[in-house]
């Protein structure tokens, strides 16, 4: 009923075409710009994380270690958790569509410190490079978690280099955390009270929190696991009463959170989406803004839960897990409300709605899996398996990427004021749901029936499994190389995009796309609630 | 130009600041006597309460807590509070092990 | 940032009127501060949970450490923190010289600082507690392998420390470049309470340091 | 055909070969069942009112004012929610603490057996004095206990058939106690990341009847038992120079220590278990006991972790009955 209202006229003037030539880019203060140099160099990661997978499920296809030597297999699967949770998954959403959009939504010309925001772009791509050094020279194989004493005292290759990277990429995560917070609590337009800001920058405010408050424990972590590897500075090391299990405590106070760093944002995407393609008020906005602070708060106090077969004390284990249990809650009371929401609604199966539609599956079974590892009894089963693999894949894939898919093609339109194909979007949305299920289904079954992670060579039992496991990896690739082809060809072919394509509520969508340098003409005032749609249904 | 009420600082300020610094060296010298007594267990929970004063004052006063916004207040308990939960959490399991 | 040109009152472009950009700055200092806090915590975290298990070698070991000359330090660095809050008073003010008188005692004191932590170290050397980079550990109370991790956490602690000391320095001498040529009276006092903030942070962590590392085990 | 039915029934019912497998899987398989239950329902949801409110269907769309932004439907569906939950917890809860601390049993025969994990392999060492690399033979029904320790890194001691695991850290003893009820060959794999074989730290639990693991012991050469090596390397480490019933050292006699009270000099007392007594040989001026000088040189790096198992055994061997000197326990004049 709206297809007549996506196109417009080429617009005239907009951030894209305001400066040329590297410098307007590469000292932009602009954050829309400043956001696809993030685009840019996140999608480079992630293909690069992609390809260590790639060559990780083709490994697997077989069950002895033939295709690669097992210190190659151990170096993929490092590089791959590194690069994919500190140089994709973790800057995903906020630092591109955060960064274009969190002004845009709350009606300012820009970030509160736009220079701050060029400068974390810039520790990023430092933290990127030391990371690449690593992997390049000699690579790393202390997996994502860098474990002591192994990752201090008998790893052989480029621990430091990559531990310096990850120290570094974590200041970047900082100060965007801290550029949006700000944001949020000086720069809202007026009219804009708390409870009508949409969910999406809800739900980075709450990820910028996570972000600022976890992140400073791993850099200090990382800083004692440099000094212990270079200076031979015993921290850890149990030879003189150290503890690892310490380390551990230290590396899940950040590491856990940062589980909320990856969901959080994607949550946001989906409450827009969902409610866009709904046509309909999000069904219980204030129950939603709540659960992301719960969800963000209770995030905190669960990190015992990836150690209770460690060594920890059980007592503190039961502790770990009923906490679990309790922030799992409010993730719940979202998926419920999202359903609520369609209820009555105009849905329409646009390509965004598809990919939120596969969030709230892939997200349902993930979270219900998770249930199962918080549980001791069985958590003692699937700690370290391929069970754990396929839960937080389903969150974090199936999760947080189908959300950012969402994400990409929802305000594509906005971002490059060009229409994606909606057809091959929508064949890419359901090959890579279901290419994914495929993958990451049957590492459920392997981990319950006992199949490690990080196993090079494995027993043949397993083998079946793991060739469908395989088989979905190659239709996954396929369906994220897809958006790839057809989102760079609507760059030049597309048809201009109107400013609001979607019939979407938002002041982002009340700008031109794209936006012009300036963001608002006239400071907007701000009178109604988030996602008015019910107004003219 | 309107500058912001938390901003300025009365003339009056310079005084408080120099009491609350003797104030400050009070507790680093009781603090440091204190070392001289025998407390028996209340040694560690003493010098750490006199050390926590300190930081109360210098909060307060040097980084002008007292006339900060709620919401800069609001940040200033939230680190604490977050140190708090890395503290306890992770005692939990020491304590109980 | 600035469109205006200077010796006026200057607003970066993305903000509506000067209090809200104080507000913005002030907010940001405070969660920077907040995660420098928590940085900390991680270290001092691991200290109190070695401190619980090993807490006789740990008091022990802590005893050989120069408890007066640090204590010496600890009044340097709080009469540092004085000067900076003067400072920042007197820049708020529009008082100048003043203000650029209290940010050079700060660095005058901030440096005297960190030439006793150098001595301390120095002697430390020495008498061949520094026990990394291959150097013998010749500790002589009991259970040297135990009060080996507390000198470790001694070494790291007070490094990380003096690192942030070191930045908070060239932080403040930017700040007194910026005060000496007074360009715009509501900035320079912006800056230097930013600044101020910093460096008073920093006097929080030695006050912590120096009674988890220097008097607990006393 | 028939190979691939037993494949799916092993990947879907792994074998459950402990006393504690079948009811982890009673608890498993109630939670595939809620949670399935809970999918079916969310995915029918989402689909049914996607489709039946898509955009230009003719349906009833007037607001339900009762049900709309209801204030109960949220209550009601985060209380059942969070009951649920709380179930589960419970459950897993016991049965975890079940697992890891169990209750003891009065009178229970437990087969004590050292595991030493190594980059990258497994070693274990019955009470007999049997040594065994990767694989493991047990007899049926008889609970087991192992005392698990890493000469390097953390491992992780795994049976997916006995449905327990437990990190194995270096300088520090962890325990795990199970009864296979069962008999066959169990895959034993590290379960945490340990370096460049990793996977190929793997080994078989192989658990026999009991005449047929009493004929095994009959077979395999039997070397002494780990405390008769104990004893021996208690005079050859010197030990007894100072611990033993002639020494005139003032040195705490270990007679019927192992799972004492123990005193300390610092006004603590400490239940003399492994970890004790092993950081006492690593780490003497750690813990003094109180009444003794702190004289006692340390041995780490001097003993390896076998050596330090083996004493030990011997040190728990040495019960009340076996005494020989005047009472052991001094009088606590410490503060």
């Amino acid at each position: 009923m709206i297809r007549d209202v996506r196109t417009g006229p080429a617009p005239r003037h907009h951030y894209l075409n305001a400066g040329h030539g590297l410098a307007s880019w590469f000292l932009t203060k602009d954050h829309k710009r400043i956001a696809w140099l993030y685009f840019v160099s996140i999608t480079g990661f992630f293909f690069l994380g992609g390809l260590a997978a790639t060559l990780i499920r083709l490994e697997l296809i077989t069950p002895n270690g033939d295709l690669l030597s097992s210190d190659a297999y151990n170096r993929l699967f490092s590089l791959h958790g590194i690069v994919m949770v500190w140089f994709f998954l973790i800057p995903s959403i906020p630092t591109t569509f955060g960064n274009f959009l969190l002004p845009l939504m709350v009606g300012a010309r820009d970030l509160a410190f736009p220079r701050l925001n060029l400068l974390s772009w810039y520790v990023y791509i430092i933290g990127g490079l030391f990371t690449l050094i690593a992997a390049v020279a000699g690579g790393i194989d202390t997996g994502w978690t860098f474990y002591t004493p192994y990752s201090t005292l008998f790893a052989n290759g480029a621990v430091l280099a990559a531990a310096t990277g990850v120290f570094i990429v974590g200041f970047s995560s900082i100060l965007t955390g801290i550029n949006f917070i700000v944001t949020v609590h000086t720069m809202r337009a007026p009219g804009l009270t708390w409870f009508r800001l949409p969910l999406f920058v809800w739900a980075q405010y709450a990820t910028s929190l996570v972000m600022v408050l976890a992140t400073p424990v791993l850099s200090v972590t990382l800083v004692l696991l440099a000094v212990e590897r270079v200076f031979g500075v015993g921290i850890f090391d149990p030879s003189l009463g150290g503890d690892p299990v310490l380390f551990e405590h230290l590396f899940w106070f950040y590491s856990h959170p940062a589980v909320y760093i990856m969901i959080l944002p994607a949550m946001g995407v989906v409450s827009e989406v969902v409610s866009c393609f709904a046509h309909k008020r999000i069904f219980g906005y204030r129950v939603m803004a709540f659960s992301i602070l719960a969800i963000a708060l209770f995030g905190f106090l669960v990190w015992g839960h990836h150690m209770f077969v460690s060594g920890q004390s059980i007592y503190a284990g039961v502790a770990f897990s009923l906490l679990s249990f309790l922030v799992s809650v409010p993730s719940a009371i979202k998926i419920f409300n999202w359903l609520a929401t369609l209820y009555k609604g105009h849905v329409r199966f646009d390509a965004p709605m598809l990919f939120a539609m596969s969030f709230l599956g892939l997200f349902l079974i993930g979270g219900l899996t998770g249930v199962f590892v918080a549980t001791l009894a069985l958590d003692v089963q699937m700690h370290d398996t391929y069970f754990v693999v396929a839960h937080f894949h389903y969150i974090m894939v199936g999760g947080a990427v189908s959300a950012y898919m969402a994400a990409l093609h929802f305000w594509w339109p906005k971002i490059t004021g060009r229409l994606y194909p909606e057809m091959w979007a929508r064949v890419s949305a359901i090959i890579v749901f279901a290419g994914f299920n495929l993958t990451f289904f049957p590492q459920y079954i392997l981990g319950w029936a006992g199949m490690p992670r990080r196993y090079h060579a494995y027993v043949e039992d397993f083998q079946l499994l793991n060739v469908f496991s395989s088989a979905g990896a190659s239709m996954l690739a396929v369906g994220y190389l897809l958006p790839l082809i057809y989102l760079l060809w609507s760059l030049r072919y597309g048809a201009h995009a109107s400013a609001n394509p979607w019939n979407a509520r938002g002041l982002e969508w009340t700008v031109p796309s794209p936006p012009p340098e300036e963001n608002f003409e006239r400071p907007p005032r701000v009178e109604h609630e988030a996602y008015a749609y019910d107004t003219d249904a | 130009m309107s500058r912001p009420r938390h901003d300025r600082t009365p003339a009056s300020a310079t005084g408080r600041f120099v009491a609350l610094y003797v104030v400050l060296l009070v507790l680093l010298a009781a603090n440091m006597a204190g070392t001289l007594l025998s407390l028996g267990p209340w040694a560690i929970p003493a010098r750490l309460a006199v050390a926590a004063g300190m930081v109360a004052v210098i909060a307060t006063t040097f980084m002008r807590l007292r006339q900060g916004t709620v919401l800069v207040r609001l940040v200033a308990v939230m680190s604490l509070l977050w140190i708090l939960f890395l503290f306890v959490l992770t005692f939990a399991d020491f304590l109980t092990r | 940032m600035t469109r205006t040109p200077e010796h006026t009152v200057i607003v970066a472009h993305q903000f509506e009127n000067l209090e809200q950009q104080f507000d913005a700055d002030l907010l940001g200092m405070w969660l920077f501060l907040v995660t420098e806090a928590l940085l900390f915590s991680g270290a001092f975290l691991a200290l109190a949970v070695y401190y619980h298990q090993y807490h006789d070698t740990f008091s022990a070991a802590a005893r050989e450490l120069h408890w007066l000359l640090a204590g010496a330090n600890s009044v340097i660095l709080l009469t540092s923190g004085l000067a900076v809050a003067l400072a920042e008073q007197a820049a708020d003010q529009g008082r100048r010289r003043a203000a650029l008188l209290g940010l050079l005692a700060t660095i005058a004191l901030g440096l005297v600082f960190l030439a006793i932590k150098g001595y301390e170290y120095h002697s430390e050397y020495q008498a061949g507690l520094m026990p990394f980079l291959q150097q013998p550990f010749a500790y002589d109370g009991p259970n040297p392998h135990n009060a080996m991790l507390f000198y470790n956490f001694y070494f790291v602690l007070t490094g990380l420390h003096a690192a942030h000391m070191v930045i908070g320095l060239a932080v403040l001498m930017v700040i007194a470049v910026l005060t000496w040529r007074w360009r715009d009276g509501a900035r320079v006092a912006r800056q230097v309470r930013i600044a101020g903030l910093y460096w008073a942070f920093v006097d929080i962590v030695w006050v912590l340091v120096y009674c988890s590392l220097y008097l607990v085990g006393r | 055909m028939a190979a691939d039915q037993d494949r799916w029934q092993l990947l879907l019912f792994p074998d459950a070969a402990s006393s504690v497998a079948g009811s982890v899987d009673i608890l498993f398989w109630t939670m595939v069942v809620v949670c399935g239950l809970i999918v079916v329902l969310v995915f029918t949801l989402l689909l049914v009112l996607s489709v039946r409110y898509r955009a230009g269907a003719r349906v009833d769309r007037t607001p339900s004012p009762k049900l709309f932004n209801n204030r109960w439907l949220e209550i009601g569906w985060t209380l059942p929610v969070l009951a649920g939950f709380l179930v589960f917890f419970g459950w897993g809860a016991a049965l975890y603490v079940d697992i890891f601390d169990p209750p003891a049993r009065d009178g229970e025969d437990v087969r004590q057996i050292n595991v030493i994990g190594k980059q990258w392999m497994w070693k274990f060492q019955h009470p007999e004095g049997i040594r065994e690399i990767n694989d493991l033979h047990l007899p049926v029904g008889q609970t087991v206990e192992l005392r698990l320790t890493s000469q390097d890194v953390i491992h992780s001691f795994f049976v997916p058939a006995f449905r327990i695991k437990q990190d194995v850290l270096p300088q520090r003893y962890t325990r795990l106690r199970f009864t296979p009820v069962k008999t066959g060959r169990f895959d034993l794999f590290c379960a945490e990341y340990c370096g460049l074989s990793h996977s190929g730290m793997v080994g078989k639990v192989v658990v026999m009847a009991p005449e047929r693991f009493q004929a095994w012991l009959q077979r395999r050469d039997r070397g002494e038992s780990p405390a008769r090596e104990g004893e021996r390397l208690f005079r050859q480490y010197g030990c007894s120079g100072c611990h033993g019933a002639a020494s005139r050292v003032n040195a705490p006699d270990l007679t019927g220590l192992y799972g004492k009270p123990v005193p300390l000099e610092s006004g603590e007392t400490v239940t003399a278990d492994a970890q004790y007594l092993r950081d006492s040989v690593m780490f003497p001026s750690r813990q003094v006991a109180a009444g003794y000088p702190d004289i006692m040189p340390s041995f780490k790096d001097q003993i390896s972790e076998e050596d330090l198992l083996k004493l030990l055994a011997y040190l728990q061997s040495l019960d009340e009955s076996s005494r020989a000197d005047a009472p052991r326990q001094k009088e606590t004049d410490a503060p």
